[in-house]
């Protein structure tokens, strides 16, 4: 029994558990469960994998299995994870484990918010493991969908208009991407019967007038949910409606599918093109990082600003991978993973927050550090976490980027990285703003003191993505160092032509 | 018999029944009339494939028997329609196609 | 010989740090404010240890003192070429920076065990001093460029928590936000000169660098921008850096502010160690910055003669008198910058450097005691402006003897530490710039004369009467006082051309006495004006500002840099950037989207009409259809 | 030709059977047991559809006009399966009180259409595919208009009967013209003779015209909506799944039997349809309130990506069709299921009456919200997969732009799917359509349906097998 599919399984299964729960105490303990076991199935995949990496065993993708689906159109369910795969599983396990317990005070349809949440989930895991482009984007769309339901029924605010405007346009993204996978599909014929797996796709080297037309239509497809300018506005109203838990999985996992596309289909199997026609995106990218940025000072709303930083903070991913080579996509990568969890945190707590003070407003809110110090402590953290201090997973994410986008021979592409360094200011800024006015000063209104702090469930989801900041801010190497030996392959790709 | 009158001829009639019918259909506003003009564009189809028929492949008789069956369902549907037409009638007292309109947008 | 223990110098203070953040609220605050004082204590000996065996127990090798890299791992990866190592670089500055600061450090926490008794937040104080310590050395001890940079935005970081540490206070919360935030904006200067410098060179490490082998900058030549060569950009950049943490002239303006901090803070951070950062960053590169950017140390001569003039001057009109401290700081680090401005390598050619870490070591002791007095003092009297004061000596004697060594050290009355070092660097800008050399001998006098105007306010002038009577304050922080005292008078007599040079090999120092006694005299003059001015209560002062009138003004309100940088942010940066960026968003970017929906919305309501309900209307759109189709296909194609 | 080869008509011949017992047992049948029918008419009907599952050889008869192929037999079972689930659900609305007298005609009209589509689907000549067509259409009118006292249902009969005529003529016409061209009304025989003539053409694009009115591909659709709306829910629920399924099926099989040499003329023309009808379905069912006359225009878009399949021209392309029809057919009549059951209940048929439905009767939206995603084709549902194999087929053909045209429309229509789920899901309302129980042959119908909307898409076995089955240009 291959480990991958029980990320499938286990999530299903979980979902057929909450059916038959009773009350909301049910299904949260049901979901919670399952998620542990999700959790600790991520955990496992991760050493094992290491483990046969250290023992020796080269493929680019390990614990392969397929199975023949639709035979004449060659579709097959085969799984299979590599060195970014394994940890962005891992993240979206932390995540979701994070979404769980941050949600616990859910009430009003319980079971269906944990159901779709677990089917959000579901999609993002078949998403990572999924080596077929047809399940891929099976997942991919499976993933995009339930966040109706979630932000529409549990969201907040302009909630209709937001999970509507959301859902269209990553849909339309995904309409860009079923034209992009066709292309692929039927090209691929050029070298045996079509397919859509992803390995016999990258053994194929496409003619350059294929690759021009479909590059676009794949790498905006998916670009829009990893919010490329100007392409984003989806990300703002979004991520305010949303319900905790689900701002957390976007912000945190489903963004980070965007950038993971982009890496792995668009870039991977479209070399030339990616090399022709980085400039243009390269310029989008670095817009969004400043702009963002920028987007963000403005802002009243927690989730507003943190909605823009997270815009800026994609655009670098895109930006570092359009870098195209090895040390800035590795930092993509971790800025991936480190993005996922600080966004995933900061969510987090804007709900407790939210939950006691009943506004996101920061100009009608002050002084909480004196009442709720710990989830204040911790949003400190996040805070430093994401304007890149030191000994915090999201500096060496950006110093890794910046270092290797600088080391790119072409000019355009330094200046780009230097007017993208800038944005590490103006997220100080930002940052800085926020704590200060809520977090510091004087206690704005009597009934902070009767707050209470962090409740035991709030503490676990805290805790759990606080951990893996610091680890990875600590001691990055292992990190980096397993994803540098995962991208060789797309690089020598990317490169080979070079 | 038809000796001497070219094919053209005859198919210039059957389309000018075909559009006197069609323009029937479009202009008129009694639900008998459209019947009738549908009746019309049926004809002229009959005269076509009679036509044809007897002009280009006088050696079978698929055309003529085409023909027959169309009046025959002809017959049929204008039976129905009158049945349907009679039933408006009663519910509307008017079978001007005007007034069945309440569906539309 | 080896310095494997040097590392605890690292570990100690992180595991305080980590102790008192993380569980240091379970336990009785005194405890852990002694954990983290007797940390600090340990690494001071160890620091002590550390200086002795490489000063005089391995001493020089072949005539220089040797960079050691006491211990080296690899922390993060980035290229084959560029590594990021965490290690322990030991030559002279590094040694000697160590000494200083976990001198004033220990002081300070001992000194904080009195001063902050009864704070809430006592154990975060402390957990956040043994950060700052823990940075501060991580900073000086870098092995290469990047270790120095991360050190360094943590160094900032806990600048920041400790500048907020009255979080309740809103002045406390605006000045921390401000200190990281143009520290920030320096750093990212600080960043790209890093990204310039390790693209041409592709290496971080300070050995390479600053070693004999100039060849690895053989990429940059002819490289020029904005015609600049890419090494004077970088250094520039660099330089930045270090501005904004030393508060050069025109990045200073948050380190007045910065005294909201609690005072041992402004003490240790403020005052002794982490405002020279630049200072020492600008010595470890100094080889390439001499070597490959002399425009640069052109540049940073000038600023460093004006932030010290400027400083000086905006110090003679304040009366608060941790700001009068903070910006009589400024000055001396001008001093400071500008002696590594004006200075040579090698041999009498490099006194400048030596001058230049000379006077950061005395600078540390005795600002870190006068700024520990102040705070002795505003403990007494429960306010810091010197309208309040006067007279304190009889309330405050310990406290007034050692203030008054300090004022009369950084006077450079002869024969305590800062006469000789003040001397050094006096001579360094004299045999390079006249100019210079001028601008600093007048801010000696203008030193003199603040620092008294300071002193006499402060323990003389009008007899107040105090609502409850000031009385000494208790031994944790007289002691402190005492120690920093007694190293204030001596270290001048550490003999710094044979320790610290900048080439490492010793070489002869002498007194010049040509320049020597012309700076007493003047030290002297000040000190004089104070008196006269001061020592009684007088109307004097008052006529004379009002003499002055709009230059006055202009002085006393540290010439409107902070408005200026007022209407930089909030205008520009925020008026005219951020707010346009967030409306385009809302109504462009955005507007875009909606409008696609709006017009599909539109046009399905437009043709609505097609659906007319009526029956012919339908037959003939099917007829003509159908005849178009036709026309199309059968004769168009 | 002797008699077992019969056999090759069995479907048809059970059908004709089952008229016939009915009409005898509605003679013999006292009023007050009438509803009795029901019940056994809807038996009689699931026995005919077993049956048909049956393997049957292939052949033709009388020289070629009727042909039995394994994928007519299987297009003929969907139809069977569209009748059967249609029969179920219409059980409540036929034992009103008004409908007692008419239960017979109910099922006989119905089963004759179906058997009229039969023939058609098996039509070996022109003559035999238009009887087949009339056959199908003419009770269609009667169907429609059945409920006697209703002006909307009598407009829809008047409405379907004229335009459905008009449409014949043309069809008509152009079969004439077709004829005259090539001889022969045989399809066998017309193949040879099919060539770029531009008389033949005109004759083509009007037949195009007449079964394009069939299957309402824009712009001769008019008459959809207004038809839906007026005729009874479960007529409304037979029209858009079974006549029309069995219209594209004949469609599909004339174009790639009969015209599959003139290509070049039917790709570009059916592009254009495409296109339009997408388009237009869309924008038009962006607007509308009634539910019935929403799943019209949504059954026209439906149509628009159908041709995608169809143009492909192989045997990808008929797969994918029929495959898609299937998984429509369940679809659909799942969406419509739930419809007539609430409108029975409480007669009501607007979106807006819809709101917070979830609240109280939770399966009933469940299901509704189920079949709206799949007709948007969002995974894991079957309409994901029935779509996405569309759209692959036109890109086989390489015809990208198209693809992304479809897809954006199917994004569109993502728009007016969600609404039906926004207002039974997140809309709050005070006074919602109260709980109700659903009877059983209705429970069983949705049962049916839910099970293929979730099944079809994963069992892959079942595209295999209509990929053996059926084919293509070649």
């Amino acid at each position: 029994m291959n480990i991958l599919n029980l990320l499938i399984i286990i999530p299903v299964l979980t979902v057929i558990g909450i059916v038959f729960t009773k009350d909301f105490k049910g299904a949260r303990v049901a979901a919670a469960v399952g998620m542990t076991l999700q959790l600790i199935t991520a955990v496992i995949l991760v050493i094992s994998f290491f483990a046969q990496r250290k023992a020796g065993i080269t493929g680019e993708f390990l614990f392969l299995s397929d199975f023949t689906w639709f035979k004449t159109l060659n579709i097959h369910y085969s799984v299979g994870v590599d060195g970014i795969a394994v940890w962005m599983l891992l993240l979206a396990s932390i995540v979701v484990f994070a979404g769980i317990f941050a949600s616990w005070q859910v009430e009003y349809l319980a079971r269906e918010f944990f159901i779709s949440l677990i089917l959000l989930a579901t999609g993002v895991f078949g998403f990572f493991i999924s080596l077929d482009l047809f399940t891929m984007f099976l997942f991919y769309e499976l993933a995009v969908i339930p966040m109706y339901l979630l932000i529409g029924i549990w969201g907040s605010g302009p909630k209709e208009y937001s999970a509507m405007k959301l859902t269209l346009m990553l849909m339309g993204g995904s309409a860009l991407l079923v034209v992009g996978l066709l292309g692929l599909y039927f090209y691929s014929s050029a070298a045996g019967p079509v397919t859509f797996n992803l390995l016999e796709l990258s053994k194929i080297s496409f003619p350059l007038a294929m690759q021009r037309f479909f590059f676009p239509f794949l790498f905006v497809g998916f670009g829009i949910l990893g919010a490329l300018f100007p392409l984003h506005t989806w990300s703002p109203d979004g991520h305010s409606s949303a319900p905790t838990a689900v701002s957390m999985l976007h912000a945190g996992v489903l963004m980070k599918l965007g950038g993971y596309g982009c890496m792995r289909v668009a870039m991977f199997l479209l070399p030339e093109a990616a090399q022709e026609m980085s400039w243009i995106f390269l310029i989008l990218a670095t817009i969004s990082i400043v702009y963002g940025a920028f987007g963000a000072i403005w802002q009243k709303d927690l989730k507003y600003i943190n909605a823009y930083s997270s815009v800026s903070h994609c655009g670098l991913v895109l930006f570092a991978l359009l870098m195209m080579n090895r040390t800035s996509m590795n930092g993509a990568v971790i800025q991936m993973i480190s993005h996922g969890l600080m966004t995933a945190l900061f969510f987090a707590l804007i709900g407790m927050i939210y939950g006691r003070t009943h506004t996101r407003n920061i100009d009608q809110m002050g002084g909480l550090m004196n009442v709720i110090p710990f989830l204040s402590v911790a949003y400190v953290i996040a805070g430093l976490a994401s304007l890149g201090l030191p000994g915090l997973s999201g500096f060496v994410a950006e110093m890794t980027i910046f270092i290797g986008s600088f080391q790119h021979p072409d000019t355009f592409h330094r200046v780009a990285t230097i007017i993208a360094t800038t944005s590490i200011v103006v997220t100080a800024v930002y940052i800085l703003r926020v704590v200060g006015k809520l977090l510091l000063g004087q206690i704005r209104e009597k009934e902070y003191l009767e707050f209470p702090d962090a409740k035991w469930y709030e503490r676990i989801s805290v805790v759990v993505l606080i951990l893996p900041i610091a680890i990875i801010g600590f001691y990055p190497s292992y990190l980096s160092s397993t994803l540098l030996d995962a991208l060789n392959p797309i690089i020598e790709r990317l490169t080979a032509m070079l | 018999m038809l000796q001497g009158i070219p094919i053209t001829h005859v198919l210039i009639v059957s389309s000018f029944m075909f559009f006197t019918g069609v323009c029937g259909f479009i202009i008129r506003r009694n639900m008998i009339t459209i019947l009738m003009s549908i009746e019309l564009i049926l004809n002229a189809v009959n005269i076509n494939l009679v036509v044809f028929n007897k002009y280009l492949f006088p050696d079978q008789l698929q055309g003529h028997f085409f023909a027959l069956f169309v009046v025959g369902i002809a017959a049929a549907e204008a039976s129905v329609a009158i049945a349907l037409i009679i039933n408006i009638y009663r519910r509307l007292n008017s079978i001007s196609v005007d007034k069945v309109n309440e569906m539309k947008y | 010989m080896n310095y494997s223990l040097t590392i605890l110098i690292l570990l100690i203070p992180f595991a305080t740090f980590l102790f008192n953040g993380l569980v240091g609220m379970k336990f009785k605050p005194i405890v852990s404010g002694l954990i983290g004082t007797i940390g600090l204590g340990v690494i001071t000996l160890l620091a002590y240890l550390t200086a002795w065996q490489y000063f005089f127990v391995d001493g020089m090798v072949g005539g220089s003192f040797p960079k050691v890299i006491a211990m080296s791992m690899e922390w993060l990866r980035l290229t084959d070429a560029l590594r990021i190592q965490i290690g322990i670089l030991l030559d002279p500055i590094s040694v000697m920076m160590l000494v200083v600061i976990t001198t004033v450090s220990f002081m300070v926490h001992i000194y904080s065990l009195g001063y902050m008794k009864g704070e809430k937040g006592f154990e975060r104080f402390f957990s956040f001093l043994s950060l700052f310590s823990f940075s501060m050395l991580g900073l000086v001890i870098a092995t290469n460029i990047f270790q120095m940079y991360i050190f360094w935005e943590l160094v900032g970081v806990s600048s920041f928590l400790l500048i907020g540490f009255y979080y309740s206070k809103d002045s406390a919360v605006a000045a921390s936000k401000k200190a990281f935030i143009v520290t920030r904006f320096a750093d990212l200067g600080f960043l790209i000169g890093i990204l310039l410098l390790s693209y041409f060179t592709q290496t971080f490490d300070f050995k390479v660098l600053t070693g004999t082998d100039q060849s690895i900058f053989a990429q940059t030549a002819g490289v020029s921008f904005l015609g600049m060569s890419v090494m004077t950009w970088a250094a520039l950049l660099i330089f930045m850096g270090g501005a904004g943490k030393s508060a050069m002239f025109p990045l200073h303006i948050w380190l007045p502010d910065a005294m909201e901090g609690p005072t041992p803070v402004s003490a240790l951070i403020h005052a002794a160690t982490m405002v020279v950062a630049g200072v020492f960053l600008v010595a470890r590169m100094f080889p390439v910055f001499y070597f490959q950017a002399p425009d640069a140390l052109t540049v940073i001569s000038y600023v460093g003669g004006f932030t010290s003039l400027f400083a000086a001057a905006i110090a003679c009109t304040q009366y608060d008198i941790k700001r009068v401290l903070a910006f009589s700081t400024l000055s001396q680090i001008g001093y400071m910058m500008l002696a590594l401005g004006v200075s040579g390598y090698g041999g009498h050619e490099g006194v400048g450097y030596m001058a230049s870490m000379f006077h950061l070591f005395n600078h540390a002791m005795f600002k870190a005691l006068l700024f520990l007095g102040a705070g002795s003092i505003i403990h007494a009297v429960h306010s810091n402006v010197m309208q309040d004061m006067g007279g304190l000596r009889k309330y405050l004697p310990i406290t007034h003897i050692t203030f008054l060594i300090a004022c009369l050290t950084i006077a450079g009355v002869p024969f305590l530490s800062a006469f000789f070092s003040k001397d050094e660097i006096l001579v360094a800008a004299y045999e390079h710039n006249k100019l210079l050399f001028a601008v600093e001998f007048l801010v000696a006098g203008l030193t003199a004369f603040y620092m008294f105007r300071l002193y006499f306010n402060i323990f003389w002038g009008k007899e107040t009467h105090y609502h409850h009577t000031p009385h000494e304050s208790p031994k944790t922080m007289t002691i402190p006082l005492m120690i920093l005292a007694l190293g204030s008078v001596f270290a001048g007599y550490i003999p710094f051309s044979k320790l610290v040079t900048s080439d490492s090999m010793p070489f002869e120092s002498h007194m010049d006495f040509g320049i020597a006694i012309p700076s007493v005299l003047i030290g002297l003059t000040g000190i004089l004006i104070a008196w006269i001015l001061y020592k009684k209560e007088s109307k004097i002062p008052e006529r004379i500002s009002k003499s002055l009138g709009g230059f006055y003004q202009a002085v006393y309100h540290k010439f409107y840099i902070d408005e200026v940088y007022m209407f930089i942010t909030k205008k520009i940066i925020f008026n005219c950037i951020a707010r346009p960026v967030a409306w385009f968003d809302r109504h462009i970017v955005d507007g875009t989207m909606n409008g696609i929906g709006w017009i599909t919305v539109t046009s399905s309501r437009n043709i609505k009409g097609m659906q007319s309900g009526n029956l012919p209307q339908y037959g003939m759109v099917f007829v003509l259809s159908a005849i178009i189709l036709v026309l199309i296909f059968s004769f168009l194609i | 030709m002797d008699i077992a080869s019969f056999n090759l008509m069995r479907n048809e011949l059970i059908l004709v059977g089952i008229v016939l017992i009915l009409l005898i047992a509605e003679i013999f049948t006292k009023n007050e047991n009438k509803h009795k029918l029901i019940s056994m008419g809807t038996i009689l009907f699931g026995v005919a559809t077993l049956i048909n599952f049956l393997p049957l050889p292939e052949g033709q008869l009388f020289g070629g006009s009727f042909q039995t192929t394994r994928i007519t037999v299987f297009m003929k079972s969907i139809l069977n399966m569209g009748g059967f689930i249609v029969f179920l659900q219409s059980f409540t609305w036929l034992k009103r009180e008004e409908n007692n007298g008419k239960i017979g005609e109910f099922f006989i009209l119905i089963i004759s259409t179906l058997i009229g589509m039969n023939f058609m689907i098996s039509s070996g000549d022109f003559l035999m595919m238009y009887i087949g067509l009339e056959l199908a259409t003419i009770p269609m009118a009667a169907l429609a208009a059945y409920e006697k006292f209703s002006e909307k249902s009598a407009e829809a009969g008047i409405k379907l009967i004229l335009t459905s005529a008009l449409s014949s003529g043309i069809l008509l016409y152009g079969l004439s013209f077709i004829y005259g061209t090539t001889g022969s009304i045989y399809f066998a025989d017309v193949v040879s003779n099919v060539g770029n003539n531009s008389l033949q053409t005109f004759g083509f694009v009007f037949f195009v015209a007449g079964m394009a009115f069939k299957i309402s591909l824009v712009p001769f659709h008019l008459w959809t909506a207004d038809v839906y709306e007026g005729a009874p829910v479960n007529v409304t629920a037979y029209l858009s799944v079974v006549s029309k399924g069995a219209a594209v099926f004949i469609f599909m099989i004339i174009l790639y039997r009969v015209f599959s040499s003139i290509t070049a003329v039917w790709e570009p023309l059916l592009y254009t349809l495409a296109v339009a009808t997408m388009t237009i379905g869309n924008l038009f069912a962006l607007r509308q309130e009634n539910l019935k006359r929403f799943m019209a225009f949504s059954s026209i878009a439906q149509a628009g990506f159908i041709l995608l399949g169809i143009m492909q021209g192989g045997q990808l392309g008929m797969t994918t069709v029929v495959y898609f029809m299937l998984i429509y057919v369940f679809t659909n009549l799942a969406a419509f299921g739930v419809i007539s059951a609430i409108s029975e209940q409480t007669g009501k048929e607007n979106i807006s009456d819809y709101t917070s439905l979830y609240k109280t009767n939770p399966k009933l939206s469940l299901i509704l919200l189920l079949s709206m995603f799949s007709l948007a084709g969002i995974p894991p549902v079957a309409g994901f997969f029935g779509k996405f194999f569309l759209f692959t087929a036109a890109g086989a053909k390489g015809y990208y732009i198209l693809v992304l045209i479809a897809v954006l429309n199917a994004t569109v229509s993502l728009y007016y799917y969600l609404r039906v789920v926004k207002a039974m899901l997140i809309d709050k309302s005070d006074n919602p359509i109260a709980t109700f129980k659903t009877p059983w042959p209705m429970r069983i119908s949705l049962l049916i349906c839910v099970a293929g909307i979730f099944f079809i898409g994963f069992a892959s076995f079942i595209y295999q097998y209509i990929s053996n089955i059926s084919f293509g240009i070649n």
